[in-house]
């Protein structure tokens, strides 16, 4: 019973990941609206000649918030976890 | 702990890691690079020593509650910049233009100026501060934990 | 489409391994390689956002001594950085979660050390 | 004060982080600054929460540009599509973002007291501070990769919270199934997100929502995000890990998980009725939610029957309970498309469901806390072994059965309004969802009322002749969700015509919500 559910979920979900592989775009040819603009203007808006920097710490530094954020988490979790049990 | 020859080594190998991983950090603005990658590569250097000198002997001079606290730091240092552009808003790219790092480079390809960058050359320190003390102190802690042969409850 | 399926092989090598991956992380008992399942499938992920950037012919988006104006997407760049670390932090923890689990009962297979039931 | 609102979306999300970052090194120094410390930024967050949504229900959504020169300069000059990360904050967002720092403000005070035994109390606060900043920010985002982010922040802080009693065998096995449920769900979030970007070249959800056109590739993704989603808020084929995880974690913290999971619905609403809105096939769709909201109901309220563990009860009572707002929001979502079906009964329904989930979170978080203080004062949460503890504990054991009836149903408490609203509504688009609604209600009482009596009544057992009533802290936190069950239950049409209603008309107007940042 549990085989067959799995069986079932796992081809349904390798349908899905072909179906995207074939109708996704071409490789290659991405449409670039919003990148166009990054790549233009961050140097004149932040400074950096570096844009992928740029996208990190200004375009998108509220994401780069979050996963600092997030490797401050991982680092409070396993010290929680690997304290001592009692305060000396 | 592993042999003299490896001890040796890696103690000269740490400097030129060290000094590897902060200049990526600092030049995060123009080249490849940046405070997380520049993180990483410091904290390698950690690991380095972690498998040459064994968990227990780093630990003498090196504690988790100083790497906890260096990294509190880089989270506070990175999060007040990001308040200090709250006067327009929250994340606003303040030293643009300013006295500090604040150079605009010429449009298109350029050989690059240090200068530059408004907040962001100071973002990266605050996050590779972050990331080589975040990624220490996991690895320590963990080497720490998966060697330690007492259970404690 | 129209390029035919040669453009899409970077595609189908991610639909390969996340295909990997959710196999793993569905048969498998050892919390160990369930984890590694786990992290394999973080790195297609990965591997997809940064295919999807990769602009025909384009360099690095580094204006210091680029060659050429046409540069690659950066965003997808920075989200897979982001997605990156937030892959490690994530094994981190599960990690020590094993850690912890193997203490308390001495094994780390998901049945064996199952202290509750359903 | 313009400024305090212009500005409270980021402070809402921003202050428990800057809070999260010092309570570590304040912690050092002195316990009662940290304790004050959390307090206190969470109830600035209760108060600039409470002067947001003010403000929105008056002036409508609230825009809030990162790093942009103004915060409604959503699109660059001479530009078309948004660059940078906006938050925006809608009636829906902001009555989330209510549930979300009410029952973390409970909890907190809660915790002050029930963990005051426990070593490494500097990390719980920070990974409480850590979940509650994850959990608004998944809440006021506009941005689907944003939206990412913080649900990691929240798994990871919700997975170390869930383990964080690590003297006990089941914890750390019930943060590592948390932690394994929602990473693999973040990770789907993500690829569908990846399969957004392809397309159309965008992350911002209302400039996607303007462009989507529902090609094959967005029903994939739509199927992904409903499989993540439906995972992570525990709803029925994808449950399992629900009561292991509530019943490992901190009471305190299960009400705040409860919260988190209700987030999760919130964003497959978002998906559902933001982001593709009208586009979708919306009858499919709608049913698919409600069949999964009728099994969650079923299978939650049969198997509390069986559970032993008061919290693992509860637990599956919370599954349930969520079954029925995916029932009702279900319904609304397969009427999206009849704007008559929607006007009679669709938007009635959708209250419903939004009025039941602020009284979900509040009465099963008041069950949980009060589980928690039963936990504390006995020692155990197998129901076999109490018994006769309302002796001792008179207050505990009218919250519990506050609670408890609150969550079966019984007038005049406010289950019981939000739950009237559903079968009447849903009552016109299938009588047998209600019939089967109202039959479930009935076992959920059933199952309440054996738990009440093998717990309270009945002659007091030996060992609890010296249990006490709960700390005061522990108690004032109780009191709190009570007297707002007690407000919510007295004036039911006052909550729906301000907040409920609002909400689910924010849902439904899919053009606002894309006008708001693109419209210019």
């Amino acid at each position: 019973m549990r085989k067959i559910a799995m069986a079932v979920s796992l081809s349904v979900f390798i349908a899905f990941l072909v179906a995207t592989a074939f109708l996704i775009r071409p490789f290659g040819y991405p449409p670039s609206q919003m990148d166009d603009y990054i790549i233009e203007n961050a140097q004149s808006e932040t400074g950096t000649n570096n844009v992928v920097t740029a996208v990190v710490f200004d375009y998108r530094g509220f994401d780069t918030l979050g996963e600092a954020t997030i490797l401050f988490t991982a680092v409070a979790g396993v010290t929680m976890l690997f304290r001592r049990k009692r305060r000396e | 702990m592993m042999s003299k020859i490896v001890r040796t080594m890696s103690n000269i190998l740490i400097l030129f890691v060290f000094v590897y991983g902060l200049y990526i950090i600092m030049h995060g603005h123009l080249t490849p690079g940046g405070g997380f990658q520049g993180g990483a590569i410091v904290a390698s250097g950690v690991a380095l020593l972690l498998v040459a000198f064994g968990s227990h002997n780093l630990h003498k001079s090196l504690k988790e509650r100083h790497l906890s606290i260096l990294e509190s730091g880089g989270g506070l240092i990175f999060i007040g910049l990001a308040f200090g552009g709250l006067a327009t808003i929250f994340f606003y790219n303040f030293l643009v233009g300013s006295p500090i790092f604040g150079h605009i480079p010429p449009s298109g390809p350029n050989p690059g100026d240090i200068w530059t960058g408004g907040v962001i050359p100071f973002m990266n320190l605050a996050v590779g501060l972050k990331v080589l003390a975040g990624f220490s102190a996991i690895l320590l802690v963990m080497a720490l934990a998966s060697s330690r042969k007492e259970v404690e409850e | 489409m129209t390029q035919g399926i040669p453009f899409n092989v970077p595609f189908l090598a991610v639909a390969a391994l996340i295909g990997i991956a959710f196999y793993i992380i569905l048969s498998q008992r050892n919390l160990i390689k369930l984890v590694m399942g786990l992290s394999i499938l973080a790195s297609g992920v990965n591997l997809f956002l940064v295919t999807l950037g990769y602009r025909e012919g384009g360099v690095a988006p580094i204006y210091t001594h680029a060659p050429i104006e046409r540069m690659v997407l950066p965003v997808p760049q920075a989200l897979t950085l982001t997605s990156i670390v937030i892959a490690v932090a994530t094994l981190a923890l599960m990690l020590s979660l094993i850690i912890r689990i193997y203490r308390h009962t001495g094994s780390i297979d998901s049945e064996e050390s199952r202290t509750m039931k359903g | 004060m313009d400024k305090l609102i212009t500005h409270s979306p980021i402070l809402i999300i921003a202050i428990p982080l800057l809070a999260a970052f010092l309570t570590l090194l304040i912690g050092r120094i002195s316990e009662k600054a940290r304790n004050v410390l959390v307090v206190v930024s969470l109830v600035f967050v209760e108060f600039l929460v409470i002067v947001l949504a003010r403000d929105i229900y008056a002036n409508g959504i609230h825009i809030y540009t990162l790093g942009a020169s103004s915060p409604t300069l959503t699109i660059p000059e001479q530009y078309m599509v948004p660059v940078r990360i906006i938050l925006q904050v809608d009636a829906m967002s902001i009555f989330m973002g209510i549930i979300a720092a009410t029952v973390s403000l409970a909890a907190a005070i809660y915790s002050l007291s029930f963990m005051k035994e426990e070593t490494g109390q500097d990390s719980f606060y920070t990974l409480l501070l850590l979940l509650v900043a994850g959990m608004l920010g998944m809440v006021f985002t506009g941005d689907l990769f944003n939206l990412f982010v913080f649900l990691e922040i929240a798994a990871i802080s919700g997975a170390g919270l869930a383990a964080f009693r690590i003297r006990f065998a089941d914890t750390a096995e019930g943060g590592f199934k948390y932690l394994v449920i929602s990473s693999a769900a973040a990770l789907v979030v993500l690829f569908s997100v990846g399969i957004f970007y392809a397309q159309y070249n965008l992350l911002n959800i209302a400039a996607l929502a303007q462009v989507i056109q529902y090609t094959m590739l967005d029903k994939v993704a739509l199927a992904l995000l409903v499989i993540a989603f439906a995972m992570k808020l525990g709803s029925v084929p994808l449950h399992m890990w629900v009561p292991d995880t509530y019943a490992a974690a901190p009471a305190s913290i299960t009400a705040m998980l409860l919260v988190s999971s209700q987030i999760c619905m919130y964003a497959l609403f978002r998906t559902c009725f933001s982001l593709y809105g009208v586009t979708l096939n919306t009858a499919t769709v709608g049913w698919i939610v409600i069949i999964l909201g009728m099994l969650s109901m079923f299978v939650g309220a049969t198997m509390a029957v069986l559970q032993t563990d008061v919290k693992r009860l509860i637990a599956y009572n919370c599954i349930c309970e969520s079954g029925y707002i995916l029932l009702a929001v279900g319904v609304g979502l397969a009427v999206l498309g009849h704007p008559e079906a929607l006007t009679t009964y669709g938007i009635a329904a959708m209250s419903g469901g939004i009025f039941h989930m602020i009284n979900h979170a509040l009465f099963e978080g008041l069950l949980f806390l009060a589980a928690g203080v039963l936990f504390y004062r006995a020692g155990t949460r197998n129901l076999n072994e109490m018994g006769g503890l309302a002796h001792n504990m008179k207050l505990t054991s009218i919250l519990f059965l506050l609670g408890a009836l609150a969550s079966s149903g019984i007038p005049p408490f406010n289950g019981f309004a939000s739950k009237l609203l559903i079968y009447e509504s849903v009552y016109q688009f299938n009588p047998i969802l209600a019939i089967i609604g109202i039959i479930v209600s009935i076992i959920t009482l059933a199952v309440f009322v054996k738990a009440f009596f093998s717990a309270f009544t009945g002659q007091v057992l030996p060992k609890y002749k010296d249990v006490r009533e709960a700390p005061k802290l522990m108690m004032l936190s109780m009191i709190i969700l009570s007297i707002i069950i007690v407000f919510f239950g007295l004036f039911p049409g006052l909550i729906v015509d301000w907040l409920a209603h609002p909400a689910a008309n924010a849902l439904i107007n899919q053009a606002e919500y894309i006008n708001a940042v693109v419209g210019g």
